[in-house]
């Protein structure tokens, strides 16, 4: 961390892992960085610690570890300056309504799930939702159930994970944890 | 739904906010029963009800598919309550069943209560993700991922209802064999008529015998086709033109007669 | 400079404006960093030479003085490993064009079907396009349509099935499946 004044030596791999991250329009993967790199697995994890650890110091940009790769973000220190520079930081807002997050949220939890089992859970319709988050990639038609009807099955996609900053699903809480994580305190239109 | 919802007054009105901050009947129940407007052991429905209707009369603009949202919740729990009354059931059967449509009710709410966390988690998260921004990628929008299911037949749909449209606005007259399920459209009298004139003119100047085979291979297409055959029946009808097949399944021989 | 062991120490304006640099999509000139940041533009020229030379101590990024302003690019250093990046590993994380992906359809619900089929229903010739679905794997050639010219029929392979995620091309959407999910309500704010 230079900040610390403590001196921080980049390695000449760290440079390529850097720059990948700079360019790469999805999370890569640290395997990808690696063949890339030319570097084993083990080192490219060991430069993306050491990234990582230089960017927390005191830097505008950030490593984040998401949807099972690596992908360089703006630091959250500096969003206000960021998020009023142009049109190009707001543009990269999902804006989903409380209902569009529930239904998000069973089919995050409940995956492959159908609309109708969506529905009873929430007790309302839940159509003009689904059309709002499958346009916005946040889940996709995972084929269809077997039974009366055989309706379609949804699923979340990368780009949630992406959106909600999670590494996979499993990193959410379980669902039956959830009070600690969330509390009850919370009101409606969080 | 961008609007933020309105801070609530702590004591009293603890429920009335913001419309559109709810995400549904069972969030709002949820609330009620969370403020301790309604008992959560037992939910009267009659309550309820009254509740609402209240908070409706509170919020100005409140969509009607919102209203309906809740309203079809009510229904649903009303049906319960008839059911329960019903002078068919005995006594017994009736108490069971208004018990079973409050238990059910409150069943509905313990299932939904965690996805309704669940969902103030993912608000949380994207919150928190939403501090970072990415680099903007020189892609446009205009690039589908591959796997895209939804986008993939929502163009094909699109794709059929815009030929629907095209085929429907250009002239029916598309040849015989192109049979795309469509009807065409039923040939009117004034078609009828005018080829009655065509097909008098035709046998009339013929001194060679007319057939059917002969006169169906001129036609561009199945309505040609159709307005030919009605044609030549009505002039059969009117004595204009004899019609005779030698043998059957044989060829049709049209001759006209001639008027006195 | 961090690489000679001198100790280098970041403002956090220089966060700001390194962000900045990061999201913006063409060059920024100094004022508008120097505005965004609430800088003098004294003060941001100061920052983007402290930055420059941060950067230009062995990092896989540079800043780059363009076009009467500032830009982020990679450094020429690691100029093959990008180049390299861009070619394979981007590439296989294919995104088709909505050319593609229309004729694609026509293909997966109408097949076997022919190329001049395929340009009867979208209107448009789609040769190249054809090309490109058969380099992905996605569709295949069986066999030809008898008749005048016998031209070639195109059929959807497993892959196609695979990627898509169906289990066979009759689980594919019907009309009734996404107008469950468009619904006919235009209520607002979903």
């Amino acid at each position: 961390m230079c900040r610390s004044g403590e001196p921080f030596f980049l390695e000449p791999s760290d440079a390529v892992v850097e720059a990948l991250l700079f360019i790469a329009v999805d999370p890569v993967s640290t395997r990808e960085l690696a063949e890339v790199a030319g570097l084993s697995v083990a080192s490219a994890e060991k430069t993306l610690e050491r990234l990582k650890r230089h960017y927390s110091g005191g830097h505008g940009l950030a490593l984040l570890s998401v949807a099972g790769g690596w992908q360089m973000t703006t630091s959250p220190s500096v969003e206000e300056a960021v998020a009023s520079f142009r049109e190009t930081a707001q543009s990269q807002r999902v804006r989903l309504s409380k209902a569009a997050l529930e239904s998000l949220a069973v089919v995050a939890y409940d995956q492959p799930v159908t609309r109708s089992e969506i529905e009873e859970i929430r007790g309302v319709r839940c159509d003009r939702v689904l059309d709002t988050l499958l346009r916005y990639g946040l889940i996709r038609i995972a084929g269809r159930k077997k039974g009366t009807g055989n309706p379609l099955l949804y699923r979340t996609t990368s780009r949630f994970l992406e959106i909600f900053g999670l590494d996979a699903i499993s990193s959410l809480p379980r669902l039956e944890d959830l009070e600690e994580v969330v509390g009850d305190d919370d009101g409606p239109g969080e | 739904m961008t609007r933020e919802t309105q801070p609530t007054a702590p004591e009293s009105l603890s429920f009335d906010v913001d419309f559109d901050g709810f995400s549904g009947p069972l969030d709002l129940l949820c609330l009620l029963v969370e403020s301790r407007e309604i008992e959560a052991a037992s939910v009267p429905l009659a309550e309820v009800i009254h509740r609402y209707a209240s908070f409706l009369l509170r919020s100005r603009e409140v969509p009607i598919s919102r209203a309906a949202e809740f309203l079809a919740l009510a229904a649903r729990l009303l049906l319960g309550k008839i059911r329960a009354l019903f002078p068919d059931r005995s006594c017994e059967e009736a108490v069971e069943n208004q018990e079973e449509a409050e238990e059910d009710l409150l069943v509905l709410l313990e299932r939904y209560r965690p996805y309704r966390r669940a969902a103030a988690l993912l608000a949380r998260l994207q919150k928190e993700r939403e501090r970072r921004f990415l680099r903007p990628s020189e892609e446009g929008p205009l690039f589908y991922d591959l796997g895209d299911l939804w986008s993939l037949s929502l163009l094909w749909w699109e794709r059929i209802a815009a030929c629907r449209n095209r085929r429907s606005e250009t002239v029916v007259d598309d040849g015989i064999g192109h049979d795309d399920g469509i009807p065409e459209v039923i040939p009117d009298e004034v078609q009828v008529e005018r080829r009655m004139a065509e097909l008098a003119l035709l046998v009339a100047d013929e001194v060679e015998e007319w057939t059917l085979s002969r006169l169906i291979r001129r036609e561009r297409g199945r309505i040609d086709l159709i307005v030919t055959l009605l044609a030549l029946l009505e002039m059969s009808r009117l004595g204009r033109i004899s019609l005779k097949q030698e043998e059957m399944l044989g060829d049709v021989q049209i001759r006209g007669t001639v008027l006195s």
